[in-house]
């Protein structure tokens, strides 16, 4: 089997473009469709395409599943930690207006902090199955 | 009205192509077939987009359009080895 | 392999996101734009542990301002041979001549040769099978798209196109 | 109706019309390569005629960028994919029909 020149220079030249339309598409979830989750799916199938090109022995080498992981737990706790700040700084959970002394930035804050953390867990997640899927 | 011809048309496509998604003989064959779907679909969105004035959903054509190759070469590649991860042998360079 | 082509194949990968970033957004406010500059850092460095950019080739590998006068006689060979491949279709007796050929494509870099087999993909009627070094197996359908390939006139755009 | 939105519907209408033809060649042809060549008008003729199509229609604005977006991505990744197909079919074991006795 020859290595597969075509595939090979499409991906390489897609993949950054396919990382930075997931980045617009997580930070424009209020002016279109969008948001964390979308963004997360996008930036993961990027890592997909490199699996599948090059092989998930180099994936691990870029970002190794153990990272990947921790990742995954990291968003899941960014989310819970914003909605338990709400109730320390004596609002509700996830109650976004008491995270600064303006309500309005608070709500932007909170907001982009949960997308993150919605963004993060999912393309982790993503990246995990296909970890699953392709061990032999 | 005038774009409502050209989607009822694009849909009918969709059909034909659904069809021959089904009626295919090799495993190939299906693949094309549902890879001709999925350019149809991202032309589909997009006329919906103006049909209902909405271009946000010029996004998602873009999301389709990169979905549908992706999924070309991860169900070509799944058909050739049974699984997805497999490494190249030569060197630094992988076939799919 | 110097540092000064590392540096200058990374900031042309910014600069393109940076443009694609622009033309995405359409929202200007400092917010975005701030978060835009830090999303293209985080693409960069992951671009950077993939290894995806070639040092030991041009890059950029074909001329941006060479290849848009190649784009415009792409598009006219495309619609030429869509309408008589769609001729073909439509004809009752189908007049079909499958036939398998191998052509040399004379690029240097890998992404000018895979320009060349995806122009070669891209007009219907010739489907590149595969690459083989220099070496390109053409599928095609009758003997309009043989006789096209055989002028050599594409390999010799692409060519012309790369960068010296 | 302006005659820009005149020209912009004839595109669109004939993009449509090319998808029809190139999916008729679809089930008309013999092998799978020569499917290949039908499908490959759908690729190119009708993405670029519906889009340019709509491109006109929109004016010059962001949303014309995004559609050359999705064209310039179409016309990159559609000849990948095929290549990727008509290379795995071969190495696969699919035949391909020559000559001019088909079937």
């Amino acid at each position: 089997m020859e290595h597969h020149l075509v595939l090979r220079v499409v991906a390489r030249l897609l993949i950054p473009l396919i990382m930075l339309f997931a980045l617009y598409v997580q930070f424009h979830g209020d002016y279109g469709p969008g948001g964390g989750f979308q963004a997360g799916v996008i930036f993961s199938t990027a890592f997909i395409l490199y699996g599948l090109i090059y092989g998930v022995d180099k994936l691990r080498d870029v970002i190794h599943p153990d990272v990947v992981r921790s990742l995954a737990a990291f968003g899941l706790l960014l989310y819970a930690g914003v909605g338990l700040a709400g109730i320390l700084s004596g609002g509700e959970f996830l109650n976004y207006s008491v995270l600064a002394i303006d309500p309005v930035s608070g709500q932007h804050l909170g907001i982009l902090l949960i997308e993150a953390g919605v963004g993060i867990t999912v393309a982790s997640t993503m990246v995990i199955l296909f970890y699953a899927f392709a061990s032999p | 009205m005038m774009f409502e011809i050209v989607t009822y048309m694009i849909l009918f496509a969709m059909l034909l192509a659904l069809i021959s998604a089904i009626i295919g003989q090799s495993v190939y064959d299906k693949i094309l077939a549902v890879n001709i779907f999925g350019t149809i679909t991202v032309l589909f969105i997009a006329l919906f987009g103006f049909l209902t004035e909405r271009p946000e959903f010029l996004d998602i054509a873009l999301v389709y359009a990169l979905i549908n190759f992706i999924t070309t070469i991860a169900i070509l590649k799944f058909f050739e080895y049974g699984d997805m991860g497999r490494s190249s042998h030569i060197n630094d360079q992988a076939d799919i | 392999m110097s540092d000064r082509i590392k540096y200058l194949h990374i900031t042309g990968l910014i600069i393109s996101q940076a443009v694609l970033w622009l033309l995405l957004s359409g929202h200007y406010t400092p917010l975005l734009l701030g978060l835009g500059s830090i999303s293209i850092i985080l693409v960069t460095i992951i671009s950077l542990r993939m290894n995806l950019i070639v040092y030991h080739q041009p890059e950029i590998g074909l001329q941006i301002l060479n290849f848009i006068p190649y784009g415009f006689w792409l598009l006219v060979e495309i619609l030429k041979s869509n309408i008589d491949v769609c001729k073909r279709i439509l004809n009752p007796s189908l007049p079909i001549n499958p036939s398998l050929i191998t052509i040399k494509a004379s690029q240097r870099s890998e992404l000018a040769t895979v320009a060349f087999a995806n122009s070669i993909t891209l007009t219907p009627g010739t489907i590149a099978i595969d690459v083989n070094g220099n070496m390109i197996e053409v599928h095609s359908l009758a003997d309009v798209g043989i006789e096209g390939l055989e002028t050599d006139e594409m390999n010799k755009r692409v060519k012309q196109a790369e960068i010296e | 109706m302006s005659l820009i939105n005149i020209i912009s519907y004839l595109l669109i209408f004939t993009g449509a019309l090319a998808i029809i033809v190139g999916l008729l060649g679809v089930f008309r042809m013999p092998d799978f390569f020569t499917r290949l060549h039908a499908a490959s008008v759908i690729d190119t003729m009708g993405t670029m005629l519906v889009l340019v199509g709509l491109m006109l229609y929109s004016g010059f604005n962001l949303v014309t960028v995004k559609l050359l977006l999705i064209l310039i991505f179409i016309l990159i990744t559609a000849p990948a994919a095929a290549h990727a197909l008509a290379k795995s079919a071969l190495h696969g074991g699919v035949k391909p029909v020559l000559g001019k006795e088909e079937q």
